[in-house]
């Protein structure tokens, strides 16, 4: 029997270039559970792939559509950005009783949106990362900082967080200046930022958009040369575009002190895609606690299931890391409890969404470097 | 009717109206001549309100009308035609005709969503009309082609048809005669005739046919540079010196009988 | 409407039909919401272009004031925020009209002249930073309050059906401004001062929090129909359903679907009707005249300035409304999905595809450029999956094309783009 | 009778719609000029756009020297010695003066300034005119540019839509004039006239096209010593 | 006070950058006012074309890259930009023989033009994202400094630093050299007048014998060379990605209908008014007001008249207001 599982991201549109790693990780999952043979009596798990444009809100309902009533599909693993993620919950999932798991749309509101239990997500809201930045920088006496964030709910909810925890621990922020993504240029803001000046600049971005554009400006003028890089910034394809100057940069992103995430960027590789590309791991771990509670429940019916996703996301039980789906599959079905640590050390709190555990980071010689938890 | 005052027009440098004072009489037919590039249409374009004067004054039954638009013009009763014939391409010879009067009532929203009965009314009598005018200057057989495939003549008619479709109280013909059949255009000047006579209509006419000049107007003004060269009528103006240097020359006939005699 | 119309039409139902009977009614209805509400944003820009010939490429603009006036009409009220600064904000925003209007009679009034240019700096200048002295720690209060989920200054709380006027009467007004402005400009030169007009509107959208939370996005807008959900619970529908035979789920959104398309199409049959009669009018004559040749038509008699007002207002005011109920049916307003591409390009695909000028070719190329639109994403897909299908399991050739497949999506669309146009240059629908 | 430089032989078509031209023939002799004269839209400009090749015919042929150029390109016929001065849209309106004319000498390798001096000579405003844009023209000024520009192409054939409509009278003599001396160097003209009778004046042969089709032929005199032709084609 | 440091800080975060900026946006805009100019439509597919052109001088580069050559001091993708440029061209001349000639032929109206160049856009845009990915890509190498902000410092001994990178020179004097050309080109060659002929009433541009294929061609392969130029030049200074070629077209287009569309002059001053518009109305004035003024007098706001949120609608207003003095733009361009 094959089981459906729907992956609506923005394959095209503004966040195009993260998307297919973020489907690669999903189905990376997906293939690992199909290929365990312990799936619902052997059944297989086929992801079915629709474009949600990421900023499309009709477009995308459109295709959730066509995959909820016509592909039949059994779960969503979606979408990306919150707009038009909202929009699926309100407009398809909602009405048609589908579940679904986000591995990306980071906006508080979300948190408070009617989602009649069907609406979870493996990235955290952004109100829990302002704090930790806020530590890491008071960690290290910086005072007077800057801020620049990429002009949507994620950044901006990202970046009045962080303001307001940092001010609150004693800081001052000298400015916090939006940029539009995929623009042609940012000496504007460059020039903002570097007149309002600050001890490091903190870039609410992402890895190859407006994010990488401003360091590149400001590095390239002298503005900045420390800079504060929260998830949508972390990534190997950064380091790697801007060498040298990123050295000495510092931030952090989702996951425990678990192996998982070193995992699963090794089965990524083996894979053939980028393990670190953003929401590339909360990817794959949507799509294994969409199975798992798949498992659980005995049903693909997301009435069933949605219930479990909690219970398997979060302590007690056998911890799970990638790429032992299949052994919590059996663990399942002999009825021991689980607690799924996935790539990014899921542990899922209140209405469903991700607790936020950080790993502080620092850049030395073109290699992200693990300096502690948090 | 029209009294043009020290009007002056000047594109750049260049001095297109150069101080042109004239008056045009009620009820005249007012003959426009002057070389290529006098500044005839250059007047015609700033008395219509189509330029702006540099500086300088028209006034048209003694109230100022220097800088309205051509279209508050239009609702006073001056009407022009085009030398260049500026039809509505993409609409029929008979529509083209039939949108010139002003102040339609179906040109209202209102009155084309509520009172269609009263605007159906309206359209018959205008239809009419124009069927009549399309019938007099013989086009009547492409009342339904679209203007922008009719001949170059038949669109100077078409041109000329328009004014023929409100009670005008003076028109403005720019060279209407250029490019229409010699025929036909003797039946054009029996028409400004009867209109001017029975209708009341003053008229002001460039034109180079002096034949048709000499047939319709009294009296005419030549202008030459910009200014105004000669007034009078059509006799006087033929035999002024200086009209006949700048303007008329000596004729065709003299020359090549000059060179046949030579051969 | 003609033989050949009429087939197209029939076409264009049959490709919905097929939809429904091969995939689900569900998505046929789904496209269906979004293709009438697409025909009635085609209108509006048809009427500005094929009666007047005003190249307006800020359909997103006018489409996003529709959204605003959803939020603004029908979303709660937050009397705790406008005790805040709502009076200050309006204060401000008084300030700013009249700075503005006195500039403009400084303009005017005044000969040029350095005594004019001072003058006129003075006022800009002054104007502007008593207007942001006035405004900004207005706007700072209201955002202050409870930001998370809120930090704006709400709406009125009224039915949201009556959002959808406000949504036309709040392009109008845009538009008589911007008509005011740019409407003196000529073709291109019209087109990218509507196309930053847009971009300006958004970026206020974006930024102003206090007005509809700005990035942050206003969710879970009050719907004119009821929640599937709460049909879903209802003793009396699940008795319906039941009798009928259908399965409650499928039902409920089914009948949801079909309650918005209905209120949609009577919109969209009353403007049909409502332009088709203007066109067909003495005031259409003299708009085509107006089109056909500005300077004849200004020598007819005909006030161009004021008719290109008319109709600029009347085309933005159809696209708001459109756009409020775009707005409504998505049930949220998210500034940032404002995007050329989308909400103003594909919507002068429309117009073109089907055929400008024409009404009905408007209405015809909105149902079928948004059924493409949604549908060639898995015909695409479908498309490289054919290709792939030969090619040796693992070839790089092979999973590099289906990386790309979902690029599949823009390139299908150009080329159906591409053949529409080459085999009816005209559109599918011409004028006639 | 030999056969004539250029002949547009039976030639019926039309602009896609109806016929507007019915077996019309227009033919012009080395060193001659023929005039074309009719009442309005009886064809005589579509006759003109067939003979040029901007019109597919249905029936018959064009000739020139013998040659069957039916099937030619109108930039192929320039090519052949061909120019044409068509009604209306007859100048490059953003270009200067000055550009008008050397566009008419496009295809020519050769100097053109003497030619050009020529037609300063002939229409001395244009000189004055020459760095001016030919949009900003008169009327009468235009188609003196667009009599130019054709001159400029030192055809064999030359092919005039209405040149002297809109010239003043002291212009339109010294067109006329000129007309005849360049037919004189043994270039053909061929060309349609309201001002007929000046024009068939000049005439060594004369069309009257009605309603596409040919009504009278006859030497350019004869036709005006026509008094039917007189009455109903040349005002009386 | 300290002049010196606030006129550096002014350079270097307002001038230089800008006029990099606008070179770049000059070049994009030169290519659309050309194709307006002689085609007479707005063509959409403009940045997609750019991003096509880029597409192969990227991967002409990794090619000279692994096979060792270099040029010196300059990136290397400037060798492969001829052969880019015949590609691109090649392209073009595609596109125009199966798309444009036919409604050419129809003598279709513009906006239907504009549209078929939608209709290119998309399939342009498909196949570069098919070719290249919708990664960012990075292909510069060679000397990205000329001035580096630190080397700067260190020989001057101010505070303030000055950066200016290879690409942003190449650039402008890339864009400045191609105006020149152009307009020499346009205006003193005879396939240069042809084109304007063509352009200006195409029947009798056929009545001169002028081959409007001919005209056609060359128009076409121009604006290819432009346009990749313009691609790669802009890539090397930022980096490649397909979807911010995309948004480019946007700025391009203000460029070229602000300097006034079909005037290559116009294209030139139009970039740099767009891009100085988008930089200097929303600077903050605080740095260098701080270096100017005595320490009692220094602010401690931002000194700003908008914030960067808004340049986008700064630059759209200024354009605006730039179209309502001078309808057609600073230079006079033509409309349809
Ligand atoms: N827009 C303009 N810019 C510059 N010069 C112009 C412009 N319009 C007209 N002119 C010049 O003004 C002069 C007068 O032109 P006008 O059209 O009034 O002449 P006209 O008397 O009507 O001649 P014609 O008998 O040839 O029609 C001409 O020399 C012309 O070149
Ligand atoms: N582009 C076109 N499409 C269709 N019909 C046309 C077109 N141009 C002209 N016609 C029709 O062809 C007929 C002949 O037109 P043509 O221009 O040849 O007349 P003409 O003899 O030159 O008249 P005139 O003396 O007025 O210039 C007219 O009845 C006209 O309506
Ligand atoms: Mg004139
Ligand atoms: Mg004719």
């Amino acid at each position: 029997e094959e089981v459906k599982i729907g992956i609506i991201l923005g394959f095209t549109g503004p966040l195009e270039s993260i998307t297919p790693g973020m489907a690669a990780g999903a189905e990376l999952a997906m293939k690992e559970v199909t290929d365990s043979g312990k799936f619902m009596d052997g059944s297989s798990v086929v992801p079915v792939r629709a474009d949600s444009t990421c900023v499309d809100a009709a477009a995308a309902t459109a295709a959730a559509e066509r995959l909820v009533t016509s592909d039949g599909i059994k779960a969503i693993m979606g979408s990306d950005c919150s707009g038009v993620t909202g929009a699926i919950l309100q407009n398809v999932a909602r009405p048609n009783g589908i579940a679904m798991i986000s591995p990306s749309a980071t906006s508080p509101g979300l948190s408070t949106a009617e989602d009649d239990g069907l609406f979870f997500r493996t990235a955290p809201s952004d109100a829990r990362q302002g704090v930790v930045m806020t530590d890491i920088l008071m960690d290290k006496d910086i005072k007077t900082v800057a801020v620049t964030y990429t002009n949507n709910d994620y950044g901006k909810g990202l970046a009045d967080s962080f303001q307001a925890a940092f001010e609150a621990a004693g800081g001052t922020v000298t400015i916090s200046a939006a940029h539009e993504d995929n623009k042609a240029d940012y000496s504007a803001e460059v020039g903002a930022l570097a007149a309002a000046g600050g001890d490091v600049l903190v870039v609410a971005g992402y890895t190859d958009k407006g994010g990488k554009g401003i360091i590149q400006a400001s590095l390239d003028s002298g503005a900045f040369d420390t800079f504060v890089l929260p998830d949508g910034m972390v990534g190997q394809q950064l380091v790697d575009d801007i060498g040298d100057g990123l050295t000495g940069s510092f931030g952090q992103y989702p996951g425990t002190d678990s192996e998982g995430a070193e995992i699963f960027q090794g089965m990524a590789t083996a894979a053939g895609f980028e393990g670190t590309g953003a929401f590339a791991p909360e990817s794959y771990d949507a799509a294994a606690l969409i199975m798992l509670a798949m498992a659980a429940a005995g049903s693909t019916d997301s009435k069933d299931w949605a219930p479990k996703v909690m219970d398997l996301a979060n302590a007690p039980g056998e911890p799970i890391l990638p790429g032992e789906l299949g052994k919590a599959l059996d663990l399942i079905a002999q009825g021991v409890e689980i607690d799924y640590i996935g790539a990014t050390a899921v542990e899922l709190i209140g209405p469903g969404e991700s607790a936020g555990n950080y790993r502080e980071i620092e850049i030395k010689d073109g290699v992200i470097e693990t300096v502690r938890f948090r | 009717m029209i009294v043009v005052d020290g009007l002056h027009k000047h594109f750049g440098g260049f001095h297109a109206v150069d101080g042109a004072s004239l008056s045009i009489a009620e009820r005249s037919i007012t003959g426009l001549i002057g070389p290529n590039g006098a500044g005839k249409t250059t007047l015609f374009n700033v008395i219509a309100g189509r330029l702006k004067p540099t500086s300088g004054r028209v006034s048209m039954a003694g109230e100022d009308i220097t800088g309205l638009t051509p279209h508050e013009l239009f609702h006073k009763g001056l009407l022009r035609t085009f030398q260049i014939a500026h039809e509505f391409g993409s609409m029929s010879c008979l529509e083209n005709l039939m949108t010139v009067p002003g102040a339609q009532l179906g040109e209202t929203l209102w009155n084309a969503w509520f009172r269609r009965g009263a605007v159906a009314a309206e359209e018959a009598r205008l239809r009419d009309k124009a069927q009549e005018v399309l019938k007099f200057l013989t086009i009547d057989h492409l009342a339904d082609q679209k203007a922008s495939q009719i001949s170059g003549g038949q669109k100077k008619l078409l041109e000329l048809g328009r004014t023929m479709m409100v009670d005008a109280k003076i028109v403005f013909l720019d060279e209407v005669g250029a490019g229409v059949n010699r025929t036909l255009l003797n039946t054009i000047g029996d028409a400004i005739i009867r209109l001017n006579e029975e209708r009341g209509y003053t008229f002001c006419v460039i034109e180079h046919d002096m034949d048709f000049i000499g047939r319709l107007c009294n009296p005419v003004i030549c202008m030459a540079e910009g200014k105004v060269l000669a007034e009078g009528t059509v006799e006087d103006v033929k035999n002024d010196e200086r009209v006949i240097e700048a303007y008329l020359g000596t004729g065709l006939k003299n020359k090549v009988k000059a060179e046949v005699a030579h051969a | 409407m003609n033989g050949r119309n009429f087939m197209l039409f029939a076409l264009v139902g049959l490709l919905f039909a097929v939809t429904g009977f091969l995939q689900s009614w569900n998505l046929s209805l789904s496209i269906l919401q979004m293709a009438l509400v697409s025909a009635i944003m085609a209108l509006g820009v048809n009427i500005q272009w094929g009666y007047a010939g005003l190249f307006n490429v800020g359909v997103m603009g006018f489409a996003a004031l529709g959204g605003l006036a959803v939020v603004l009409t029908a979303s709660a009220p937050e009397p705790e925020a406008w005790r805040a600064g709502g009076p200050g904000i309006l204060l401000a925003l008084v300030l700013g009209a009249v700075t503005v209007t006195a500039a403009v009679q400084v303009y005017k009034r005044m000969a040029p002249g350095l005594a004019r240019m001072v003058l006129l700096l003075g006022v800009l200048i002054g104007g502007f930073f008593l207007f942001r002295a006035v405004l900004d720690p207005n706007v700072a209060a209201v955002e202050a309050i409870n930001p998370s989920v809120s930090g704006n200054l709400g709406g009125l709380g009224l039915p949201v059906v009556l959002a959808w006027p406000a949504g036309g009467l709040l392009a109008a007004a845009a538009a008589w401004v911007i008509g005011k402005t740019a409407l003196g400009l000529r073709s291109d030169y019209l087109a990218i001062a509507t196309l930053g007009i847009a971009e300006i509107v958004i970026a206020v959208m974006k930024n102003e929090d206090w007005l509809a939370r700005g990035v942050k996005n206003v969710i879970g807008l009050p719907r004119p129909v009821p929640y599937e959900v709460n049909l879903q619970r209802d003793p009396g529908f699940l008795d319906w359903a039941q009798g009928w035979g259908f399965d409650p789920v499928t039902a409920s959104s089914v009948l949801v679907k079909l309650s918005y398309c209905g209120l949609f199409l009577v919109v969209l049959l009353a403007i049909v009707w409502l332009s088709e009669m203007a066109l067909r009018s003495p005031w259409g004559r003299m708009m085509r005249a107006i089109r056909d040749n500005e300077v004849a038509a200004e020598a007819m008699g005909k006030d161009v300035t004021r008719r290109h007002l008319q109709i600029f207002i009347l085309g933005s005011a159809v696209i708001g409304i459109a756009g409020a109920m775009m707005t409504t049916l998505d049930g949220q307003l998210t500034p940032g999905t404002y995007q050329p591409l989308r909400f103003t390009f594909l919507i002068w695909v429309m117009v073109i595809v089907g055929g400008s000028g024409n009404n009905w070719g408007a209405v015809l190329g909105g149902f079928l450029i948004w059924w493409l639109w949604v549908m060639v994403e898995p015909l695409g897909l479908a498309l490289i999956a054919g290709i792939t299908s030969g090619m040796a399991e693992g070839s790089w050739l092979k999973s590099h094309l289906q990386d790309a497949s979902a690029h599949m999506r823009l390139l299908t669309m150009g080329v159906i783009l591409l053949l529409v146009l080459r085999f009816s240059p005209r559109g599918l629908i011409p004028e006639k | 009778m030999a056969e004539p430089f250029l002949i547009g032989d039976a030639m019926t078509g039309g602009y896609g719609g109806a016929d507007i031209l019915h077996g019309c023939t227009i033919a012009v002799e080395k060193g001659e000029i023929a005039v074309i004269v009719g009442p309005n839209g009886a064809g005589k400009s579509t006759a003109m756009k067939a003979v040029f090749g901007m019109l597919n015919l249905r029936a018959g042929q064009v000739r020139l020297a013998g040659v069957d150029i039916t099937a030619l390109s109108p930039q192929d016929r320039v090519a052949q010695g061909m120019a044409f001065v068509p009604q209306t849209a007859n100048i490059f309106t953003s270009m200067t003066v000055e550009e008008n004319l050397e566009m008419g000498a496009f295809l020519r390798r050769d100097d053109i300034s003497g030619t050009m001096a020529q037609v300063y000579d002939l229409f001395p405003i244009l000189k004055e005119k020459r760095r001016q844009p030919a949009g900003e023209l008169s009327g009468g000024q235009r188609q003196q540019v667009a009599v130019g520009r054709a001159l400029m192409t030192r055809p064999q054939v030359l092919m005039l839509d209405e040149p002297t409509a809109g010239v003043s009278p002291i212009v339109m003599d010294e067109l006329f004039d000129r007309i005849i001396e360049v037919a004189r160097t043994g270039i053909s003209i061929l060309m349609v006239e309201q001002n007929a009778r000046q024009a068939l004046e000049i005439a060594d042969k004369g069309y009257v096209l009605v309603q596409g089709a040919n009504r009278f032929t006859d030497t350019g005199k004869a036709l005006m010593a026509d008094p039917e032709v007189r009455r109903s084609f040349l005002g009386g | 006070m300290d002049l010196l440091n606030a006129l550096v800080a002014f350079l270097n975060f307002v001038v230089v950058p800008a006029t990099a900026y606008g070179a770049q946006l000059a070049l994009g805009a030169l290519g659309v006012t050309l194709i307006y100019g002689i085609l007479r439509f707005s063509n959409f597919a403009h940045g997609d074309t750019m991003a096509l052109g880029t597409t192969a001088a990227i991967l002409m580069t990794w090619g000279l890259q692994a096979a060792g050559i270099s040029f010196g001091p300059l990136p290397t993708a400037l060798l492969a930009l001829p052969f880019a440029i015949a590609v691109t061209a090649l392209v073009v001349l595609g596109t125009d023989r199966v798309v444009y000639r036919f409604y050419r032929k129809r003598k279709v109206s513009p906006s239907i033009l504009v549209i078929v160049s939608l209709g290119v856009m998309f399939v342009m845009n498909g196949v570069t994202r098919f070719i290249i990915g919708v990664q960012d890509q990075s292909f510069a190498d060679g000397e990205r400094f000329l001035v580096t902000a630190r080397g700067f410092r260190d020989a001057t001994g101010l505070a303030e630093g000055l950066a200016i990178r290879t690409t942003q020179v190449v650039t402008v004097v890339v864009a400045v050299i191609a105006v020149a050309l152009l307009f020499w080109f346009l205006n003193r060659t005879r396939t240069g007048k042809s084109m304007r002929a063509y352009s200006d009433n195409e029947d009798l541009a056929l009545l001169s014998g002028i081959n409007p294929e001919r005209v056609v061609a060359v128009t076409w392969i121009i604006t290819a060379a432009l346009a990749t130029t313009a691609g790669v030049l802009y890539g090397l200074d930022k980096s490649f990605n397909p979807f911010t070629y995309f948004q480019l077209l946007l700025p391009i287009f203000a460029s070229a209908i602000v300097g006034g569309l079909g005037n290559p002059l116009g294209a030139i001053v139009g970039g740099f008014v767009i891009a100085f518009s988008e930089v200097t109305v929303t600077y903050a004035w605080k740095k260098v007001l701080t270096y100017i003024l005595p320490d009692s007098l220094a602010p401690t706001e931002l000194v700003q008249l908008m914030s960067t949120d808004y340049k986008f609608a700064v630059s759209f207003a200024i354009l605006i207001l730039v179209l309502l003095f001078m309808p057609t733009g600073l230079f006079k361009g033509k409309s349809v």
